[in-house]
């Protein structure tokens, strides 16, 4: 069989695995908050709501797509697929398993992390295409809560790729199998705090998610999309979550290292990005939103200088570890 | 920005009230499956309106007198009487069920506890001209569901002071003459 | 999309450059009922404000004076039907006071207790939208409404079994009350303040010094002391800029002479402030609602009882300006009667429309954000409002 | 400061003020005192809350504004009120009754005016943005007016 043809195939295995977990992850991320504030959640399609992510699907997929006449039309039709491009590119280089994985790319986390700043062109593209005074006001802001908080994501994602030394997320993962990297001293818990906090940031989820604030900006930029536009953005958003907590599982939690035989390796590494990812529902479901200007001077003026400390303070520990040694 | 104390006090802050949700998570749901789980009503519950029957006699206890009619705040009872030698009826009796307001003053106003409300509060219809009630679907309704406690000789009796009253019994047990038909008993 | 009918009036103009006129509009969904702010923006924030109110008008006013006093009281709840208990109350004591009709002590007691509940309901409700305004539909924010609504369910069961009614009772009646406690009520209601005394705790740790909810409260919305009288403003926003003023000791009714609570007072005059006031009423409120209950009298419930209760009472010729402390303020009812079954004239002082009327005045200068966090503070309903 | 103190404080320095003792202090001032003696309620009597204004229609006695502040600090409360000419659906004249408006003195009065105006048609002289606030904009006639007819029970309904 042709290299091409088992990439092909592999990438179109993954892409259904992930499609399948991000809308089963919308199902848990609404029945764990549900259960936080003491209701049921869904219970109605299907035994304890378990069909409810495909009714959803089904629904959407229905409904009629309303494109607003003053809307510009090229820019608004493209925008959800530019979104939903960079949203699925990033599980290109997550190995789910030893050999398992698309593509382990020598640079895997550059790629994850340069892919994954791409999605605030389609969000742009969506908030400036719909031609409504909400969705416009609502990308301006995604634009600079974005790039402001990519940065510390980056750093601290760099930090497990100090700690081994390699950018190949299964070498990361191969060098956990001992000593998780979230266990690591100090360094590990506060790289890992960051991390959690500029993916909420990165995701616009809450207390950070003024992009799409109900209570100002209505719906944000999604505001003017209906039926499967809105359906291909709600699913590159989930889409961007559900990779981060993968990227938090695999560089934190020691992507497959876990008691048990060789082939359980997947399925922990599905349970830790699962706790990752209710770890920051938890969170979404306990605090306010707090205003634009104040993201922003958390970003520059607390969680960057952070992270770039942390940054330096683990090339210092490691150089005085490895000298120390040999 | 912040100084270590502060950084501290935030920290405990927002473990606090993670915890907080956290610990909602094990409480019992406060929702029912609503069409499936009936819910219960309290006794005085102000339902659906309805015309009533005499326990004994099985006649319509309505006379027709229209003390309602008068009484209504948004005047959605028409009546009509029928005179009759020993006692009178109503000819007709409408109520437009889309602009009641539920006050229960008709309940209160009326002479021989005619017109009650119901435990029930699904009043959904498809059609507009359904919520125009006339007097047999009032009576009809009547025996549909069960009548709430309050009638009108009990809502004016607890306003009389129980003692040195010169009513001939208390309120506190409904009159031996009408058996209270709500399943718990007058507990006025 | 601009309604053109009122483009007449409201200058919408697009030539001021950067300046970007947006429509808080009545389906907004942190407008807290139907109330349209036409904010002119310059970036995120505020520089103008025009509030559009009317949307929910009905004219209580020509209402009344076309209803007896036997029936208008249980339209009266409609005004403020997030408190129809202290709307109600309104009416019936301005009645009263022209009338010199007595009320027994006992209805007095129920009186109290049915409006001080009512206080707690609708301070839930302002707790669960204010946060669900600030911290979103999917967020923290609905974490708060829906356990302020559990609490609140507890309550309105409490009225469901006193009257048989959730929102709009009808309990009042000139010359008392029109239902008495059912058997087993008192300790249901003691239950229920004991859960929420308990549950209050809870809010408090999920909200007080948590620096997200800080930042969106603390100095944001300050309404200075001499605006807030100058303006009208009553009650919990009053009380959040200083003035240490509350109907129910300044001026008792109703037997709140009786019962023994403090008035919290915070001086800033910011979000905050109004949120530490209403926290600190909550637990008053229970008190007196407890201390109600020990020292309840029996006794009739009304001077006006059995068949004369819904029968056509005659008020002398008289003019009389009742004032009661309702959850948002001073809820006045100022009534005119001419010895017929029908007031003359009814004017309803509605708390909210004078605390809406202050938001011109504090609004530029915020940012967008803010614009909801203030409106939910002010806690405005819009029956009141608009009436 | 009681409401004696009160009482003859306003007797002296107004001379057209008549005032009826008792526990809300009601004072008629005649209509061009109207904002003099609420610059002088709120300075030296020290009734700085405008609690409320509005209007009373006593068909041919003419429109009545009824005006209250409170001193809350003494728990003084006080109820101003000034006769105007018949509102022009009665009397056949088309001149709606003026006042002299209370924004200057009070800013609160500036909605409270303007639902005076759009429930009786009285115009308050140098209000800042004299419209309608609670009906809408195109909608004729003065609902609060005795003049205005009830009309009979809606028909939609029926």
């Amino acid at each position: 069989m042709p290299a091409w043809l088992v990439a092909a195939l592999a990438a179109f295995a993954v892409l259904n695995v992930v499609l399948v977990i991000v809308t089963y992850v919308t199902l848990l991320e609404r029945k764990f908050a549900a259960r936080m504030q003491t209701r049921i959640g869904p219970y109605r399609v299907g035994p304890h709501g378990l069909l409810q992510p495909i009714a959803d699907a089904v629904k959407l997929v229905m409904k009629e797509d309303i494109v607003p006449d003053a809307a510009d039309r090229p820019v608004y039709n493209l925008a959800p697929i530019v979104f939903l491009i960079p949203c699925m590119l990033i599980f290109a280089t997550i190995p789910f398993a030893p050999g398992l994985g698309v593509a382990d790319l020598n640079i895997g986390i550059l790629f994850f992390l340069a892919v994954s700043a791409m999605e605030i062109v389609g969000l742009f593209m969506a908030g400036w295409g719909s031609n409504n005074k909400y969705a416009l006001l609502s990308a301006m802001r995604a634009v600079n809560q974005i790039i402001s908080y990519d940065l510390p994501f980056i750093f601290s994602a760099l930090v497990p790729v100090l700690l081994t030394g390699s950018l190949r997320l299964s070498d990361i993962a191969a060098a956990q199998s001992g000593l998780w990297f979230v266990f690591y001293p100090v360094i590990g818990q506060l790289a890992f705090l960051f991390f959690v906090i500029s993916t909420l940031a990165a995701e616009n989820r809450v207390p950070f998610d003024i992009l799409e604030a109900e209570s100002e900006l209505v719906a944000g930029f999604r505001v003017e999309y209906s039926g499967m536009k809105f359906a291909i953005i709600q699913l590159g958003e989930y889409a961007h979550m559900v990779g981060s907590s993968f990227l938090g599982a695999l560089l934190f939690l020691g992507a497959w290292s876990g008691p048990g035989p060789e082939w359980l390796g997947p399925i922990w590494f599905l349970i830790k990005a699962m706790l990752v990812f209710l770890l920051v529902t938890w969170v979404r479901w306990s605090f306010v939103r707090i205003r634009v200007d104040q993201i922003l001077t958390l970003s520059w003026k607390l969680l960057l200088p952070a992270t770039l400390l942390l940054l330096a303070t683990t090339a210092v520990v490691i150089v005085w570890r490895t000298s120390g040694l040999t | 920005m912040a100084s270590p104390e502060s950084l501290t006090t935030i920290v405990m802050a927002v473990l606090r009230a993670m915890r907080v949700t956290f610990l909602n998570l094990f409480r019992k749901p406060v929702t029912v499956h609503y069409p499936d789980v009936e819910r219960k009503y309290p006794n005085r519950f102000r339902g659906l309106l309805a015309l009533t029957y005499d326990q004994e006699t099985g006649e319509e206890n309505c006379i027709g007198c229209r003390l309602c009619e008068y009484v209504c705040p948004p005047a959605v009872i028409k009546v009509e009487m029928l005179k009759a030698e020993k006692r009178n009826y109503a000819k007709t009796f409408t109520l437009e069920l889309y602009a009641c307001e539920f006050c229960e003053l008709c309940v209160q106003v009326c002479p021989t506890d005619a017109i009650i409300m119901m435990k029930s509060f699904d009043l959904a219809t498809t059609d507009r001209r359904e919520m125009l009630l006339d007097k047999d679907r009032l009576h009809a309704i009547g025996l549909q569901h069960q009548p709430s406690w309050a009638t009108g000789n009990r809502l004016r009796d607890a306003q009389t002071p129980p003692k040195g009253a010169p009513r001939p019994h208390p309120p506190q047990e409904p009159p031996a003459a009408k058996p209270a038909p709500s399943p718990t008993g007058a507990s006025a | 999309m601009i309604d053109t009918a009122v483009q007449s009036q409201v200058a919408i103009d697009y030539s001021a450059g950067e300046r970007l006129t947006m429509n808080m509009g009545p389906q907004h969904p942190s407008a807290h009922g139907v109330f349209r702010a036409i904010l002119t923006l310059e970036g995120e924030t505020v520089v103008g404000v025009d509030a559009v109110i009317g949307y929910l008008h009905r004219c209580h006013e020509k209402l009344a004076e076309t209803l007896t006093y036997a029936q208008y009281p249980s339209i009266a709840s409609k005004t403020d039907y997030v408190a129809a208990m202290t709307s109600e109350f309104a009416y019936v004591l301005a009645a009263e006071q022209i009338g010199v009709v007595d009320v027994p002590k006992r209805a007095q007691y129920i009186r109290v207790i049915a409006a001080e509940l009512q206080r707690i309901a609708s301070h839930l409700l302002w707790l669960g939208t204010w946060c669900m305004d600030m911290g979103g539909a999917l967020g923290g924010g609905a974490t708060v409404f829906l356990y302020c609504i559990r609490e609140r369910e507890l309550i309105l069961d409490l009225f469901e079994s006193l009257v048989g009614a959730r929102l709009l009772y009808g309990l009042f009646q000139v010359g008392g009350v029109r239902y008495d406690l059912p058997d087993g009520w008192p300790q249901q209601c003691r239950d229920t303040l004991a859960t929420i005394e308990q549950r209050l705790i809870e809010y408090e740790r999920l909200l007080e010094d948590n620096p997200f909810f800080l930042a969106r409260a603390r100095g944001v919305g300050f309404i200075t002391r001499e605006l807030a009288e100058d303006v009208g403003v009553a009650g919990p926003l009053l009380r959040g800029s200083g003035v240490n003023f509350d109907l129910r000791r300044n001026l008792p009714y109703s037997s709140y002479g009786d019962f023994t609570f403090s008035v919290p007072v915070e001086p800033e005059g910011d979000c905050f402030a109004r949120y530490r006031v209403r926290m600190v009423e909550f637990r008053q409120s229970i008190a007196i609602v407890r201390q109600a209950l020990d020292r309840l009298p029996d006794g009739p419930i009304s001077s006006r009882p059995a068949l004369k209760s819904v029968a056509q009472i005659r008020i002398q010729k008289g003019e009389a300006y009742a004032r009661v402390e309702g959850p948002r303020g001073e809820v006045g009812c100022y009534l005119i009667a001419d010895g017929s079954p029908k007031p003359y004239r009814m004017k309803w002082r509605g708390a909210s429309f004078s605390n809406l009327s202050v938001l011109p005045h504090v609004l530029p200068g915020h940012k967008v954000a803010d614009v909801v966090a203030i409106m939910g503070s002010v806690d405005p309903v819009f029956g009141e409002v608009d009436r | 400061m009681t409401y004696e103190q009160a009482a003859s404080t306003i007797a002296e320095r107004f001379s057209g003020v008549t005032v009826e003792t008792g526990a809300p202090l009601i004072v008629s001032v005649p209509v061009d005192q109207w904002r003099a003696f609420a610059q002088f309620a709120k300075e030296s009597l020290g009734c700085r809350f405008f609690n409320f204004l509005s209007a009373v229609d006593w068909k041919d006695g003419g429109l009545e504004v009824v005006a209250v502040v409170d001193n809350l600090d003494d728990n003084v409360s006080l109820r101003l009120k000034t006769r105007l000419a018949p509102s022009p659906a009665e009397a056949g004249h088309d001149e709606a009754p003026r006042c002299a408006s209370l924004v200057p003195v009070f800013r609160g009065a500036n909605w409270m005016e303007r639902e005076c105006y759009d429930m009786f048609g009285i115009v308050f002289e140098d209000h800042p943005d004299l419209r309608r606030i609670l009906l809408g904009d195109d909608w004729q006639g003065h609902p609060l007016l005795k003049s205005y007819a009830v009309d009979t029970p809606h028909p939609p309904y029926r």
